[in-house]
């Protein structure tokens, strides 16, 4: 908050005009722009469903996370031991069945996903230039890219025998 | 007809009836902005007595015309049909013609500063075109094909009821300027502007509902809308903006309105 | 911008913001996830050490964090749906967030013990 | 300064506006110049109806609302007018309708009507349902499908734009339209808009009164301008208290509230209207209401401590039809009073509500200079106009139908004139007077301030030339207003600035409420009779002798060069009905 003037009751005339700084009728200060606004000559976005579908499956996998998440935080954290019994033998029990394998495959996509067009809006809404816009979605593809692809390899190249 | 009601008198109507004055002294906050004078916005304090079921407006009214002429703001009717005084009251979006100094908490200052996310031009004025350039856009007027009837359209009472919630706005802007994705980004087309477009697009006698589902489809559409409730809960129309957002969105999915 | 005051929202807003945080940091959470579990690719002696800090009380302390963040997420994600594709849901969106809450302390209550029992035993012993 | 071209240039956005610019917009290329946002003008404030002899679910004929309008306005009306404005109504109605409005609907789908004060079927024989109405929001309804339909059209907007003068020249010894001279809120910048032909509709003057249900903004900004550059204007004196104003604070409550049932009652409970008006009880028209309820009071029966209102009681009234018919008065109650309607009474009082008089035209919309010249390019239509369809008393849904019926016939008129003639050139200096005015205001170092005028003059107009009104109340009024006038000259604004400065604009409207209170004074002084609105209590009959005609107030300069206003009279059109006594 910056300062604060005080005028009591009855304090009588404030004449604004004739102050000490450097701004007049003629020569005003700028004024106080929002970040962006919105004029005639803002484009118009190419007509396609793209954030229908997004907003969609924000909804969807949300529902699948509901089961998978909660599903798998139960088993790591509460179920036999939780987060104690959790080694590399736990996981390699875990990933010999392809239903875990399944279960876990389908969280990391649906997870990174989500989360990632989740990050997407939060971009949107908050990085003013557009600049700055595409370098962090930029950033952001990669790492869920990147995230997605370990994981997947991860799940499927898993070798039980490595030691 | 007999009326009970005059006999015994509700505690409410003795209140409403009391004409006497009971002023109370308050101390308005608001948040100066002159570009002539200065680049920075000031809160300024203004110290008045008052009746507390006076308006807000009338306590601001109070300062321009008995303390500090230079304050600036917009009003017109003065009872909450115009749309011209939105403004931040108390960290709220409210109208102050709608607002009544006893429903505030008059022990603690009352701050007043201008909607947020428009430019402020001076004072509590913001630039209201970017507001109404997202109206427009939405192309709010009824769009109708084939040959005019001689009289009226028909429309049943069920299906003139359909769309009566979002006939009432009366575009002040408290709700798009209570949007926390409008404060960010100015491109969104805010709950007001959807408002409008359903107000057609569920008119029964409209045939304009294709085209503006298509426009609110855009990026900068309703898919924005992150439910936040805020335009709601501002709305001094009371008009669930929100709920008119989410049929828009299942029209959309649907395409069936 | 210019100093204004925070805006004072409602439920609505507060659920939002809280959500809205949520994501983020789950999202964080589960990159850093995905990055520890590849280490079963590289060493299954690497994994299980970073896997026994995980078994570090202050850790613990901070799954129960992710547990609330991520049942907070949920469960409002639900109301969020719910408000989404039924008709009375904007009109029941508070009973509906707190109906939230109400479970979410429940269930962070019934998760003291599981999730914070195994710290509790490794600070003061069984 | 800057210079603008249109062919036709409308000042005022409200309903009037709005509805010529649709049809003056696809003619010519229009200027609206508006000092508000156009949704925010005071159209939006009407609540109860638009009258029109549809007979959708009565027998009902444009001959008998002609008719009501004529009784109504006690014979002041031009009948040929008030024939246009009955016959145009359907029309007008449906045109609406096609636009977009959302009225309210029968069960067959069509327009919903309803009962409104002074309308009756055949000639008075009992309450007949012609108000078309949109719940208690048909002005809003009427005001946001006009602007839609402005969107529509592309008209083309100057928001916040305060015209405050007229340019007339002398072509061939005729008077002509060069433009108009506006202040521009946002910059401070004077612009001229040179125009062939101009559309007065800037709306009524109740600002001058204290409890009225007028916005701040109608301050008679177009009636002032025209009367300033010599035009005449057309019975002033003529003003509509409505009789449902909550109290002290003048908000209305429309007369639908009464259409739909409701009731006025005294202190005792009494439903007093059944004494003054036997047939229509509660609905006879404004006057008569307001009178009735001020006698209540004067009589020692009016209720609250200072016994200083009565009630309108709707506590009968099914809840679910208050929700369904007048959703908005009843939260009014709730919000402003804190009572619940449901189960309470809510105290009103009658509030300043219509300007009858304003800008003499006829039934074109072409303003007159005299009692017939035309001033060429000249337009004026709705409340600032005087057709005169309203008479001494204007019945209520009358006015959203005169803003629609004559806005669109102004409109027409306008750009078929503006498509056939030729500009005008601007006089020299054409900004001067503004310039003077508004740098006067912003120089002068006097120490009246404008609030303080402005309730004097509020209160001195509620004292003495309300509902009641005597030789000597006016007398004082026209002295305090003379005085005013006087003390005006040393007010002194304290925003100097160029930037929204709503402080020197606020004077400016002071000055011209007070021309106007003058002249409605002064006019009201010299009608020695009581009629419609106007009630003398010295001279409490209707003087159809020697009163059967309209006033006709000129500003003229006296031989010291002082400000004077002469009056003038000009007979009324009478085609088909006789003057008869007024009876509810
Ligand atoms: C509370 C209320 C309820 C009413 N209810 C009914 C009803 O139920 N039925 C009915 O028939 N009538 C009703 N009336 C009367 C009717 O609403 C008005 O008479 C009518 O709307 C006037 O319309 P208008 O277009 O002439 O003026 P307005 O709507 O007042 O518009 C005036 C316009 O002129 C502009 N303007 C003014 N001065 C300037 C200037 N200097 N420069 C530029 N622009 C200027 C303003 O910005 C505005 O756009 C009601 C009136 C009130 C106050
Ligand atoms: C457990 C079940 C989950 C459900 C039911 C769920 C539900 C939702 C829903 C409905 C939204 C959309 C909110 C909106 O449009 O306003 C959303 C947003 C989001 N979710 Fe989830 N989600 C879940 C899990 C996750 C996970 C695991 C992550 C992290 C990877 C995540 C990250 C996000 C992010 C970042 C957003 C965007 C937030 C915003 O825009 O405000 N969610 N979630
Ligand atoms: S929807 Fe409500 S808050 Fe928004 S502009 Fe309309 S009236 Fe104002
Ligand atoms: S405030 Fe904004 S986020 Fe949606 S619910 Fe309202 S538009
Ligand atoms: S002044 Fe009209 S809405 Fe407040």
């Amino acid at each position: 908050m910056s300062a604060t003037d005080s005028i009591e009751t009855g304090a009588g005339a404030v004449q604004l005009s004739g102050s000490s700084t450097a701004f007049s009728p003629d020569h005003p200060a700028p004024v106080i722009e929002p970040p962006r606004t919105r004029t005639k000559r803002t484009p118009r976005a190419s007509r396609t469903n793209f954030e229908m579908y997004g907003w969609l499956f924000m909804r969807l996998s949300g529902v699948v996370l509901v089961v998978l998440v909660l599903g798998h935080l139960l088993i790591q954290l509460v179920l036999d031991g939780g987060v104690s019994k959790v080694g590399f033998a736990f996981v390699a029990g875990r990933w010999a069945s392809p239903f875990w394998q399944g279960w876990d495959l389908t969280m990391l996509w649906l997870a990174m996903l989500h989360g990632g067009n989740g990050l997407r809006t939060v971009i949107n809404d908050y990085a003013e230039r557009p600049n700055t816009r595409f370098w962090l979605k930029t950033l952001l593809f990669t790492a869920t890219a990147f995230t997605i692809i370990l994981g997947t390899l991860v799940i499927f190249t898993f070798d039980p025998n490595i030691r | 007809m007999s009326t009970p009601t005059l006999e015994k008198h509700s505690s409410a109507l003795d209140a409403a009836e009391d004409s006497a004055s009971h002023l109370i002294t308050v101390t308005l906050r608001i948040r100066r902005f002159n570009p002539e004078v200065s680049d920075e916005a000031v809160w300024v304090d203004y110290l008045l007595d008052i009746d507390p079921k006076e308006r807000v407006l009338d306590a601001l009214h109070k300062v321009k015309w008995e303390m500090d002429g230079t304050l600036t703001f917009r009003r017109s009717c003065a009872h909450g049909v115009c749309g011209s005084d939105a403004m931040r009251i108390n960290g709220r979006n409210r109208l102050a013609c709608k607002t009544l100094i006893k429903d505030l908490n008059p022990d603690k200052p009352i701050t007043v500063e201008p909607i947020k996310g428009l430019t402020v031009l001076k004072d509590l004025i913001v630039d209201m075109d970017p507001f109404f350039q997202a109206y427009r856009d939405v192309m709010p007027f009824l769009i109708t094909k084939g040959n005019e009837p001689t009289r009226e359209r028909l429309q049943s009472p069920e299906d003139r009821a359909r769309f009566d919630d979002t006939t009432k706005c009366i575009l002040c802007a408290a709700c798009t300027s209570a949007c926390p994705v409008f404060w960010n980004d100015g491109q969104y087309f805010g709950p007001a502007a959807i408002v409008n477009a359903h107000r057609f697009i569920f008119d029964s006698r409209d045939e304009g509902g294709e085209q503006r589902l298509e426009i609110l489809n855009d990026k900068d559409g309703v898919w924005r809308c992150r439910t936040t409730f805020n335009c709601t809960d501002a709305c001094p129309r009371g008009i669930e903006v929100t709920k008119a957002i989410q049929e828009v969105k299942r029209a959309l999915i649907t395409r069936r309105f | 911008m210019p100093a204004g005051t925070l805006y004072r929202g409602r439920e609505g807003m507060w659920s939002w913001v809280a959500h809205r945080v949520t994501g983020v940091l789950i999202f964080f959470f589960l990159f850093v996830h995905v990055l520890d579990t590849a280490l079963v690719r590289v060493s299954p002696e690497d994994y299980d050490k970073v896997v026994a800090t995980y078994k570090t009380p202050i850790v613990s302390l901070l799954e129960y964090g992710l547990v609330a963040a991520i049942l907070f997420h949920a469960l409002n994600g639900l109301r969020v749906i719910a408000v989404d594709f039924w008709s009375k849901g904007p009109k029941y969106q508070k009973q509906m967030l707190w109906t939230v809450v109400g479970l979410w302390v429940l269930l962070m209550v019934g998760a003291i013990y599981p999730v914070l029992g195994h710290a509790a035993r490794v600070l003061w012993g069984n | 300064m800057k210079i603008h071209k249109y062919d036709t240039v409308i000042v005022g956005a409200g309903g009037a506006g709005m509805r010529a610019a649709i049809e003056s917009t696809k003619r010519s290329r229009t200027a609206v110049l508006t000092k508000l946002y156009p949704t925010r003008s005071h159209t939006g404030a009407a609540q109860g109806g638009m009258a029109a002899a549809l007979a959708n679910v009565e027998d009902d004929n444009w001959e008998w609302h002609t008719f009501d309008t004529i009784k109504g306005g006690d014979y002041l009306v031009d009948q040929d007018a008030a024939e246009i404005l009955a016959r145009e109504a359907i029309d007008a109605v449906l045109d609406l309708e096609k636009m977009g409005l959302p009225f309210n609907r029968t069960p067959d789908g069509t327009i919903d009507q309803r009962r409104f004060g002074g309308h009756t079927r055949n000639h008075g024989e009992a309450a007949v349902r012609r108000a078309c109405y949109a719940a208690d929001r048909t002005g809003h309804m009427i005001l946001q499908t006009l602007y839609q339909n402005c969107v529509k059209e592309g008209v083309e907007f100057f928001n916040e734009f305060y015209v405050l003068d007229l340019l007339l020249a002398e072509v061939g010894g005729e008077k002509r339209t060069a433009g108009v001279v506006a202040y521009e809120l946002a910059t401070g910048e004077i612009h001229v808009f040179q125009a062939k032909a101009v559309i007065f509709a800037s709306g009524g003057t109740g600002k001058f009164f204290k409890v009225t249900s007028n916005a701040h903004t109608l301050t008679g900004d177009g009636q002032a301008a025209a009367f300033r550059r010599g035009l005449p204007l057309e019975d002033m004196e003529f003003f509509q208290f409505h009789p449902t104003g909550i109290w002290r604070m003048g908000i209305l409550l429309t007369e639908g509230a009464r259409g739909e049932g409701g009731i006025l009652r005294n202190k005792d409970g009494e439903r007093f209207m059944e004494k003054y008006a036997p047939v229509m009880k509660d609905l006879a028209s404004r006057d008569v209401v307001s009178r009735a309820i001020y006698t209540e009071i004067r009589e020692g029966r009016g209720c609250g401590p200072e016994g200083d209102h009565v009630y309108l009681d709707l506590t009968h009234l099914p809840p679910e039809q208050l929700d369904a018919k007048l959703p908005d008065i009843t939260e009014f109650a709730r919000t402003y009073l804190g009572i619940e309607p449901y189960t309470d009474p809510i105290p009103i009082q009658p509030t300043a509500h219509y300007a009858m008089g304003g800008i003499p035209t006829n039934v074109q919309g072409e303003v007159l200079s005299d009692n017939e010249t035309v001033v060429g390019g000249l337009y004026a239509a709705g409340e600032v106009a005087c057709v005169s369809v309203h008479g001494a008393n204007r019945l209520g849904t009358n006015s959203l139908l005169d803003i629609n019926v004559f806005g669109k016939r102004a409109g027409i008129a306008a750009a078929e004139y503006s498509a056939t003639t030729d500009y005008v050139d601007l006089p020299e200096n054409p900004a001067s007077l503004v310039i003077e005015q508004v740098e006067g205001l912003r120089n002068s170092t006097g120490g009246e301030r404008v609030a303080e005028l402005r309730s004097a003059l509020q209160e001195c107009m509620d004292k003495n030339v309300m509902v009641f009104r005597t030789e000597q109340t006016i007398k004082e009024a026209v002295e305090e207003i003379a005085h005013l006038r006087e003390r005006f000259k040393n007010v002194s604004v304290q925003d100097k600035g160029r930037r929204f400065n709503t402080d020197l604009l606020e004077a400016i409207e002071l000055s011209n409420l007070l021309d106007l209170a003058e002249v409605m004074a002064v006019s009201a002084l010299a009608r020695k009779e009581s009629r419609g609105g106007h009630y003398r209590e010295d001279y409490p009959n209707r003087d159809d002798v020697n009163f059967m005609r309209h006033t006709m107030a000129y500003r003229e300069m006296d031989s010291v060069g002082n400000e004077t206003i002469r009056l003038d009279y000009k007979p009324v059109v009478q085609t088909r009905y006789q003057p008869m006594e007024r009876k509810y």
